[in-house]
């Protein structure tokens, strides 16, 4: 095991797979000669050269619909956007085209690409640099959305996506990426759909994506030494595929789910997994359902006030707290 | 172009027999455009074009049958109903989409032709639009891409003079909305008659020839005229009768018959070809009425690679 | 009361807004000389002049982009966007910039704009032209979201939408257009965040939106007289602002939820709702909350199957029936 | 020009003593252009500007204090710390906006000219923007309109031959930008060195006339140099020294300040000039340290109208 920042994972997960097959491509807006702007994708250049690693314009559309143009044709692309907020400069090319294409067609072509992504906040870029979208994506049929929470999910995840057949929608936290952990060695290679469960308790279930995860097991610790409440936490991950086995097992032994959101409240996926739950465990459960989020707001850009709305362990303590007792 | 033509009217025909349902948006009087640049590609050539692409998906062999049968939400479709008039596609033909939203698959045929660039296989990709599509983000965007990389990619804009029913010059800056825009991409501009399938035929070639020989894009103007209106719901009555008139007399099929005839080719001749091609249509619909509705469970499937819809495990 | 088409009350509303009001002016592509793609706006250009109806180019991010401009300068402009699913050609226009902007700019500057679009499926015109897309709007914070499900109801809501000091998606169902409904003569102005309890009934609550809406009546009808079923049926109108309380006070006496939902599954606005009361009304609760949604694939173009995936009556009454017996 | 030069070197330093979180991207180098321009509008005209808009956003009279304190997140900020760097708007001095989505604001100007057209003002909208933001369709799509309606708005491009960190020939199918695509929209191609700030200002001057007497729209393209990085993150590694060190010889300052000397303005009116300034600068910084973080419950408020946040009652 060697251990490998989140930024370094990323080029990682893409080195591999570049070695791997030739048909993988790699493009974006200062991604090759700068090695990217969170400096994600250094050395890509130098090892797979100008043809397979290119710099774009600053132009999302163009270079989104290269990519689909791409892989229907045989090549397996991955593209960046620099910033998840841009993806509403391009999202046409992704909501409209990339993700119905293969069924309007009666599944004549695929699309084999990877459209990886900077998401999130607290890093204090203001509310145009800083949005959690992955629920944008969520809501279309035809993405698959992926959001890793350490590096080696980092590193696993980004390798099954680009090997899968279908379209992936990559989102890194950018608060992440100085993040360091141990990566498996060799290659590696996860499956998307699963859920990770992060610990086991048996009075509450807390489902946490991505910078929330480490905010919801530092919660479990605190609820568990100060106020004796055993929580499980699970690593959703994945958002589609959802792997809704494991966390439908986890909320029917603990009877109470908290979900953990980095997303402004409304039509997050927080609120697909309650509505799951609440018709599929209603009988099973022993209290209401609960969502912490960000108020449903756009995000301010002072650190101070990043950090009042966007949900910290404290709100999580206090939440599962009010939930259990 | 006759079967271009003769397929339409009877696309037509059938709407007004409601047999067609949703929109369908027809080529009628644009055919020399479709037809011209067809002939021209090889055969593992890729076209991509629009909700207005019966024409430029029949010049590339697909069976009429399966146009129909699409048109009409049959089993026999060439997607089985899924797509509908606006989508035809045919990967085995190289139809690699017709795209409803206005520009979108300019730089996907860009992203097409990075494909075979990199892959080195010499074919080539056209990409069919509209004049009022020179309008929208996503042409500059794949236009810049497509030069900056060199990509053998054609991006053919049919100027109808008309967007949907506003005329175009009284929503863009220049009067020529491809040929005005081509310098702004390092390209020379060049403006045909789209009217006349020579004429056509010929740029196609030269474009081609640019762009397996490595040289890059190409934009092309060709002028045309649509003869009924922008789709099935509009009687185009926001047309100038002189203007309509003065275009018809254009008719790319009647002015390229009395050149063939001026060649020497004989009415006869002439005359069995078009019999042909009707017998061909009626053929062709009387298959597609038959056949019968899709599976309704096609529906369901076919969202992902592996044929399925799961979301959810 | 007069009797008007969905389609004439748009241009009623719109009229009777601009008449009153010298600040209010409309855009968009062939609204103006063609009267609408789906002649909704017929007679404006002749009664208001080409100065304050006006036909774009195929832009949409100039239409929307000039929009705020608009809006922010003084004025009152009402933009149309011709099929809901072209705002992915223009989301960041509204998602990043019309929502943010008040908020960024420590409340500077309003956005008193409405944008109008034909929304929603039943048309046979595929994938890119039915989307419902309702949701994408209500998961951005900034922005006001109406579907209205009559005549009186688009004329009421249009004119309070064009009075609102906020940015307003309203949202027209394309399938609805030529329904006739009673309108009341004269002035006529709804209210915005009011949802409408459409009938009342005892066993259980079906929300609906939209197109949804005579459905859901259709079923509640059939379930009273063919299974002794009483069901209460809301009209949503307007997601943002939620009229939760219209809802939690139906839910409370009914004891069961069900949402009818145009849209594709994942992360609509039923699963938004259906989150709420599990945690506000789980005590309350009889039952599991079901959601009927439109499964979570592209819609297809053929009739027989496009109503095959989108909710209909038989399949709402299913739903409540496994529900309450 | 001093004061923005004064003001962004000490952004830098509040950066670099991390009181400034974030990002932020300066505009050291490029003065030139905001003083020009700004010097050349009525108070009444509108600004649109990027995420590099501290300059722009300074020349229309904003406060210094206002602009450093809401770098810092200060109470004291023009946001209060709800925008941060790259969203600086003071709706009272024309200040309509800095936008951080590259090109979205150039739509949005041409509505503020649409709104002056309509309301018959005389007010002219200006929109700058880089030479990266000439590739992305919003640019397009603007210009287009905003000739169609002959609207009185100033497109300005600052040349700086970078996007981010990749030159921006390399990315880009003609050489200059801006000024090689103002055919396409029927403008005539302006380039001007944007390093000298009388050059500038006459051609703004001209530009407004035009605009004010409803001759609609013009396209410039001012050539300049960003003497730091993209933002705070970057030291700008990937230029060629030869390059950067030509560009800091045309620094618009110092030229300016010899130009002035040779025009007869004494060395010593020079010199007070800079240490007001300078002076001014030091206040403004101390007077933001000095100011509190903003009162945490605005993270909340101010979504709506109304003052609130409310989405449901
Ligand atoms: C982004 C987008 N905006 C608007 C439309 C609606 N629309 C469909 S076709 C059309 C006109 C296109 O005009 P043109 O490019 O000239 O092509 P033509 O129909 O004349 O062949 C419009 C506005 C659309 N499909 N997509
Ligand atoms: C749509 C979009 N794409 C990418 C970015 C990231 N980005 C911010 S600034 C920038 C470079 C812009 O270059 P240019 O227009 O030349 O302006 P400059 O920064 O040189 O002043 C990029 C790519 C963005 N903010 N928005
Ligand atoms: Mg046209
Ligand atoms: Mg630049």
């Amino acid at each position: 095991m060697a251990e490998l920042s989140y930024r370094e994972a990323v080029a990682a997960g893409i080195a591999q797979e570049m070695r791997r097959d030739p048909d993988v491509l790699f493009l974006g807006e200062d991604v090759a000669a700068a090695g990217g702007v969170f400096k994600a994708t250094e050395g890509l250049l130098d090892e797979f050269g100008p043809k397979r690693v290119k710099d774009t314009p600053i132009s999302e559309q163009a270079i989104i619909g290269a990519t689909m143009g791409a892989a229907m044709t045989g090549l397996r692309p991955i593209a960046e956007i620099m910033f998840s907020d841009f993806f509403a400069v391009c999202w046409d090319l992704v909501a409209n085209q990339i993700a119905k294409t293969r069924y309007m067609t009666d599944g004549q072509c695929s699309f084999p690409l990877v459209i990886r992504s900077a998401n999130g906040g607290g890093s204090r870029f203001g509310a145009q640099h800083s949005q959690s979208i992955e629920n944008w994506a969520m809501a279309i049929p035809g993405l698959k959305v992926v959001a890793p929470s350490t590096p080696a999910d980092v590193k696993g995840l980004l390798a099954a996506s680009i090997r899968d057949p279908d379209p992936v929608m990559f989102f890194e936290q950018k608060s992440l990426y100085s993040v360091k952990g141990e990566v498996p060695d060799g290659e590696h290679v996860d499956t998307l759909g699963t859920a990770r469960v992060v610990c086991t308790g048996t009075d509450v279930t807390i489902a946490a994506l991505a910078a929330m995860v480490p905010r919801a097991l530092k919660a479990a610790k605190i609820l568990k030494s100060e106020h004796g409440i055993s929580a499980s936490v699970i690593d959703i991950r994945s958002l589609v595929p959802l792997d809704t086995q494991t966390l439908l097992k986890s909320v029917s032994e603990t009877g109470r789910l908290v979900t953990v959101e980095e997303n402004p409240r409304l039509c997050g996926w927080g609120a697909e997994v309650a509505s799951i739950v609440a018709e599929e465990l209603f009988w099973d459960l022993d209290g209401p359902i609960v969502r912490v989020t960000t108020p449903h707001v756009p995000l301010p850009s002072a650190a101070s006030l990043e950090d009042e709305v966007l949900p910290n362990v404290e709100r999580i303590v206090r939440s599962v707290q009010r939930l259990v007792d | 172009m006759l079967e271009c033509r003769g397929l339409e009217k009877r696309a037509y025909d059938l709407f007004m027999q409601n047999l067609v349902k949703g929109t369908s948006h027809l080529g009628l009087g644009q055919e020399a455009v479709a037809a011209g640049f067809g002939t021209a590609m090889r055969p593992d050539d890729y076209t991509f074009c629009t909700y207005r692409g019966h024409n430029h998906t029949l010049v590339r062999g697909v069976p009429m049958t399966a146009i129909l049968g699409e048109l009409m939400g049959r089993a026999c479709g060439l997607l089985r109903g899924k797509g509908g008039s606006m989508h035809l596609t045919s990967i085995q033909h190289g139809v690699m989409g017709s795209y409803a939203i206005v520009g979108a698959h300019l730089p996907i045929a860009a992203g097409a032709a990075l494909s075979a660039q990199y892959r080195k296989t010499q074919q080539v990709t056209t990409a069919f639009f509209g004049d009022g599509t020179t309008n929208i983000g996503a042409f500059h965007e794949a236009l810049n891409l497509a030069v900056v990389w060199k990509l053998p990619v054609v991006f053919v804009c049919e100027n109808n003079l008309y967007m949907e029913y506003t005329p175009i010059e009284q929503v863009t800056a220049v009067k020529n909305p491809a040929a005005d825009r081509a310098a702004a991409y390092g390209l020379k501009p060049i403006l045909i008659d789209g009217n006349d399938v020579d004429v056509v035929y010929e740029t196609a070639l030269a474009a081609y020839e640019k762009a397996r020989s490595g040289d890059g894009p190409s934009l092309i103007e060709a002028q045309t005229y649509r003869h009924g209106g922008h789709s099935r719901a509009d009687p185009g009555k926001y047309r100038p009768s002189e203007e309509v008139e003065a275009w018809l007399a254009r008719d790319p099929i009647t002015n390229y018959r009395a050149r063939l005839e001026k060649l020497g080719i004989d009415g006869e001749t002439l005359g069995r070809i078009e019999a042909d091609v009707q017998a061909a249509v009626d053929l062709a619909t009387e298959t597609a009425k038959e056949s019968p509705k899709p599976p309704l469970e096609i529906a369901g499937i076919d969202v992902w690679a592996d044929g399925g819809a799961e979301w959810r495990n």
